[in-house]
């Protein structure tokens, strides 16, 4: 069994309402020291598979069919055996 | 109190979005009420009821009601803690809801903790739903329901089903207190799953309120039952009501806030 | 940039470029274009060339990129404009009050209805979430710009099969289950959140849209009569007011984006076009905004939408023949570095651009910053039919609003497609009961419970007739949906939007026809009343003869029967190359209708109500099976498609809104896909009550046809049998055709002709009616 | 200026809906080998700060105050200089 580590976040450039709001939000709770915030979306899954090699490829699919659109989406994964 | 006198604060910030039909309820019933902006509420003198509306505060961006109730600590939490404590009552619907049990006010001081998780679903949820009235007697704002009579009033959440930090200890403790106020059911009044239950609420609940019965917050809509052309199936049943023409089943919890005010103040 | 183009561009400050255009070449024309992605045609340019040559000075970059705006096919519609023109704009022309920003049309007294309808479709093709999100945006600010307050959005798509093979997807293309699912979802996340309820669309399958969806969004309001914004200046003097979100690089060059192919290599391209709604923004913006108008302090206002700034500006100060002057320097940024010409045309999401008196300026900017939302004087409206801006104290534009907003338009050449009206099909009887559960479960009738509950379709407490009726527990498809937008009266707005795009494939003029009948027939069956329609016309690419002779026939077809049912188009819009992968859309002429209902208590819904009460079918079946869905099951492909007559509808209409007036229908649902099996079906399921059918007084036509032709001009009523003198004398009054089918009876369908032909109980069709679309969601 | 990176993720035992939707979606789309998905969220926060320690602190703070409920969810800080 493997366990891929994925992490979906906006590229650079492209609005971030969320972190936007969560910004502001803690400026006004008083952490006037916060200047940016960023957020992005982990997924870890767990999937059977022969080889690393193999589950990095299918991890990457499913990055690009469900997870990610490369249009406004960066993603990262990580691999490990369980 | 005459209704004539009556104050009602709907307060808001970017996002709500359910308090335009909150005040015509009240309106309708012959009671004032202003929307206040979380950033232009300072104090609370001259309102006799808070309501906190519907909708997506700031987004519902972090977790339904977060950031909204952390404001509302930040800016005015002394405030609205007299203001309960001193018997006005407090409503929180959906959002409300969500806001009021963030900031700890429900279950209230002492009973533990409880948070709204996202519905088992996954997904918003936007559904005509009956919950049945569970209390006893408590709550100021269902003394004009009779005891375990079943309302339609709708759902639209995404993010509303109760879980409690120790489950057992703190629903017998909500049970005894006579805190439980609303249940999901399904037409034949059984507690019911998905859909009548649209969230996988713990022990189908739908509605709590705090120690002193004048903290309420609800999953469903009563606003969105007040009329009874906001019912679903009103072409098949008619406008005529136990209540009147065109009364629907979500009016009785204003008519009852409303009745607590002029006898309590 | 390659060598050669760079030589045409002459650096004139750090931020501003100018262009070495009088000496260029057509090649060099033609290159320039391409490097600035302003989507100008050789032609074009050299008109261009030709003004600036008069001017004796070279143009700006911030000026080429304000030109290409302007002249794109999104802004000035040079396609299609003089078809509209000939046929759409006349119709009934006296009954709107305006078809600015949105269309305007008398409500009752004392209230307009406004609405809006456009496409978003090429950014939902290559960002869906954010694509349809920001249409949605997009389309309430349209609204809202006249002063209204919006009360329904109404969202109809069109998207490639679901079960397309993955492996079979170019690089770049997106499979429809994942355009499907992103674009609902950024109508649900972007619509719940604003606060205005989404009541009513369509889905659609089908695979002319692989590659390239349909994503079409309208939008209602209300405003006081009194309230109403239009989108010019009335005086010089009048200042610029930029409100909302503020701008970036996001979104630039969505227009000549809008209005060009998609290929693989668009999602490098497209990032930049990509704009990311901020409903967060919006929802208080609404707030501020009305706040203004009902103070009485808005002399003008125009959303920001296609072309950003550029166009909002010119085209607020030019419709009555005035100019203005812009500073750029006041602009809210989002970051630092934008060049001036990124500012101009940027199309960042959530900004209306208002029109104030000087002296009423100083309250509107309190008003915003009350609400926490930025707004900025950036210039003022004046008397000279000219545009200038100015950038750090330097002019990076000046031109003669004549010219840029001069409404270039083009003649293109097309040809009439031809169309088969011939059904020499045979083939043998199948198994009914099979078909009719295939019919239910299939992608265009089955239930779209799944993704209505996600859209928060009750919100504002106004929905009256819900788009999920029927017995609580039991809900079914309704027809159109109503909300009653004020408190203090029962008058209410019925939406609804059709197009079957397997009709306008095979016969775009039928297929069009058939549109606006079954748009009629929605409205009627809640009891309301036609009062307007709104179309959006989306298209393949216009340089192809037959999509622009399909464009011809769509416009004809509209004219035709419009003009018969005295039916204005308060809005509209045209989008063209849609070209997916096999080639160009099915013309699509999406129609909203909007229909006025008196008085809401006399609404009517689609579910069986009592045992025993009649079952009619009113209007007249044929042998129409061309684009059926009945054919498409059983892969019979012949047929010709159902015609409509635009005086029997308009008959058919009047006479079915009497029946509701005197209170005889119980229940009533038009026959459209599916034909009357599927509209029976419907009923059945939403009132928990089966009933029985007998087609032998259907004359002439073998069993099948009659259970699944989409013959159009027909409903299925339920009338109580006391009611059913009377009710059958409306009609034959009219020289309409009813035909009395059964009643409803038990909790099967039983339907024969001369023997026995269905028998199923509800509960079986209710369970493949709701997996239909459903199973393709998990 | 410092980098907070921030997860926040659910308990174990508090049902993730969306994790479970996003599992059915892939074996529907033929990701058959995957057998388990769980979400998380991550906040990126650039602030201002004197040292690490006190930097941490405000980050738990901000963790407490808004971006985490302790009846659902656990939450892991992270904190480097820019
Ligand atoms: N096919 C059409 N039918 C009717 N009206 C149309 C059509 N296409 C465009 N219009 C109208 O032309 C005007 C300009 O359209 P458009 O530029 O898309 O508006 P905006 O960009 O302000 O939303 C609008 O009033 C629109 O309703
Ligand atoms: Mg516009």
């Amino acid at each position: 069994m493997f366990k891929g580590e994925i992490e979906v976040r906006l590229k650079e450039g492209v609005d971030d309402p969320e972190g936007k709001n969560t910004l502001k939000t803690l400026n006004l709770l008083g952490f006037s020291e916060v200047r940016a915030v960023c957020t992005s979306r982990k997924f870890e899954i767990l999937l059977e598979g022969r080889s690393m090699k193999e589950v990095r490829e299918r991890l990457e699919k499913i990055c690009q069919r469900l997870l990610a659109n490369p249009v406004i989406h960066e993603y990262e994964i990580k691999v490990s055996k369980q | 109190m005459k209704k004539s006198d009556m104050r009602v604060a709907i307060v808001r910030m970017e996002g709500t979005n359910c308090e335009q039909e909150l005040q015509d309820a009240f309106t309708v019933l012959g009671v004032d009420s202003k929307f206040v902006h979380i950033k232009q509420l300072k104090e609370l003198t001259g309102f006799h009821c808070v309501v906190i509306p519907g909708g997506f505060s700031a987004g519902d961006y972090v977790r339904a009601g977060a950031i909204f109730a952390s404001l509302i600590k930040t800016k005015i939490f002394k405030e609205l803690k007299e203001f309960i404590k001193e018997g006005y009552p407090v409503l929180g619907i959906c959002n409300g809801f969500q806001i009021l049990v963030e900031m700890g006010f429900l279950p209230g001081k002492g009973r533990g903790r409880a948070c709204l998780a996202p519905n088992d679903s996954g997904v918003y949820e936007c559904r005509p739903t009956l919950v049945r009235n569970e209390n006893r007697g408590k709550c100021v704002f269902t003394n004009k329901l009779k005891r375990k009579e079943i309302r339609m009033m709708p759902c639209a959440h995404a993010e509303g089903k109760i879980i409690l930090e120790e489950p057992k200890k703190m629903l017998s403790q909500l049970k005894a207190d006579d805190q439980i106020v609303f249940r999901w059911v399904d037409p034949d009044g059984k507690l019911a799953g998905y859909p009548w239950n649209p969230n996988g609420s713990l022990d189908n609940l739908a509605g709590l309120c705090n120690m002193e019965g004048n903290v309420l917050g609800l999953m469903p809509h009563p606003e969105r039952s007040f009329f009874r052309w906001q019912h679903v199936d009103w072409v098949r049943k008619g406008l005529s009501a136990p209540g009147g023409y065109n009364v629907g089943d979500g009016r009785a919890i204003f008519e009852s806030v409303i009745e607590c005010i002029s006898k309590k103040f | 940039m390659s060598e050669v183009t760079k030589e045409l561009f002459i650096k004139r400050s750090p931020d501003l470029m100018e262009l070495e255009l009088p000496t260029a070449t057509e090649q060099d024309l033609a290159r320039i274009s391409r490097e600035l992605a302003i989507g100008l045609s050789v032609e074009e340019m050299k008109k261009v060339q030709r003004y600036f040559m008069k001017m004796r000075r070279l143009p700006t970059d911030v000026e080429m990129e304000a030109i290409g705006q302007a002249w794109s096919e999104h802004c000035c519609y040079k396609s299609s404009k003089i078809w509209l023109k000939k046929y759409v704009y006349p119709i009934q022309l006296d009954k709107i009050v305006a078809r600015e920003d949105a269309g305007v049309m008398e409500f009752n007294k004392e209230y307009y209805l406004v609405a809006a309808l456009e496409s978003h479709n090429h950014p939902s093709a290559i960002a869906p979430y954010g694509g349809a999100a920001t249409g949605i945006g997009g389309i309430l600010r349209d609204v809202l710009c006249m002063g209204a307050q919006p009360v329904a959005l109404i969202d109809p798509l069109f998207f490639g099969g679901l079960d397309w093979d993955f492996e079979k997807l170019p690089k770049g293309v997106k499979h429809p289950r994942y355009l499907f699912r992103r674009v609902y979802e950024g109508i649900r996340d972007y619509g719940n959140r604003v606060g205005i309820p989404t009541v009513a669309g369509q889905i659609c399958f089908d695979d002319c849209y692989l590659g390239n969806p349909i994503v079409n969004v309208g939008c209602v309001g209300v405003v006081k009569k009194e309230e109403l914004i239009h989108s010019y200046a009335a005086k010089p003097g009048e200042i610029y007011i930029l409100a909302g979100g503020k701008t970036g690089r996001d979104g630039i060059h969505g227009v000549t984006f809008a209005s060009a192919d998609l290929d693989a290599g668009s999602e490098q391209v497209a990032q930049s076009c990509v704009q990311i709604g901020d409903p967060i923004t919006k929802e208080p913006l609404i707030h501020a905004f009305r706040e203004c108008v009902t103070k009485g302090l808005v002399e003008g206002s125009k959303d920001l939408g296609g072309g950003g700034l550029s166009c909002a500006s010119s085209e607020l100060a030019w419709e009555r023949g005035y100019g203005a002057e812009i500073d750029m320097d006041n602009v809210p940024l989002k970051v630092a570095g934008l060049k001036p010409w990124e500012i101009w045309v940027s199309e960042s999401q959530e900004r209306m651009m208002l029109l104030i008196k000087n002296e009423n300026v100083e309250e509107v900017l309190k008003i915003f910053e009350s609400w926490d939302i930025s707004a900025t004087p950036i210039g003022k409206v004046i008397k000279d039919p000219v545009i200038r801006v100015l950038y750090k104290n330097e002019k990076v534009l000046e031109l003669d609003l004549s010219f840029l907003l001069g409404e270039p338009t083009l003649k293109r050449p097309y040809e009439t497609a031809n169309v088969i009206r011939e059904d020499n099909s045979s083939f043998d009887l199948p198994d009914l009961n099979e078909v009719l559960l295939s019919v239910v479960g299939s992608l265009p009738v089955a239930s779209r419970e799944k993704v209505i509950r996600q859209y928060d379709h009750e919100v504002r407490g106004k929905t009256v007739i819900k788009p999920l009726q029927g017995k609580l527990g039991f809900p079914t498809h309704g027809d159109a949906a109503v909300v009653k937008p004020l408190i203090n009266s029962n008058n209410g707005i019925a939406l609804t939007s059709d197009v079957n795009p397997s009709f306008t494939k095979l016969d775009p003029w039928r297929g069009t026809l058939s549109a606006v009948d079954e748009v009629c027939r929605n409205l009627v069956a809640v009891g309301a009343e036609p009062c307007c329609l709104a179309d959006c016309l989306n298209l393949g690419d216009p340089t192809k003869l037959k999509t622009m002779g399909d464009l011809v026939q769509v416009c004809k077809a509209l004219k035709k029967v419009a003009s018969v049912l005295e039916l204005p188009f308060i809005s509209g819009n045209v989008s063209l190359y849609n070209e997916g992968l096999h080639g160009s859309i099915a013309p699509t002429p999406l129609i909203l209708g909007i229909g006025r209902v008196e008085d809401i208590t006399f609404c009517t819904t689609t579910d069986f109500k009592e045992r025993e009460d009649l079952i009619y079918l009113v209007g007249e079946t044929k042998k129409e099976m061309g684009g059926s869905l009945y054919y498409k099951l059983l892969n019979v492909r012949e047929g010709k498609v159902p015609n409509s007559d635009p005086e029997r509808l308009k008959e058919s209409v009047d006479a079915v809104l009497e029946a509701n007036h005197r209170k005889l229908i119980s229940a009533i649902h038009d026959a459209s896909e599916g034909g009357i099996a599927a509209a029976v079906s419907e009923m059945a399921i939403g009132g928990d009550l089966g009933c029985v059918l007998n087609l032998e007084k259907m004359k002439n036509l073998r069993c099948d046809i009659k259970l699944f032709s989409e013959s159009n001009t027909r409903w299925v009523v339920e009338v109580k049998p006391e009611k059913a003198k009377e009710f059958e004398e409306i009609f034959e009054g009219k020289g309409i055709k009813t035909t009395r089918l059964g009643r409803v009876s038990g909790k099967r369908i039983r339907i024969a002709d001369r023997k026995e032909i269905i028998n199923l109980p509800i509960d079986l069709i209710r369970k493949e009616w709701n997996n239909g679309l459903k199973k393709w969601m998990e």
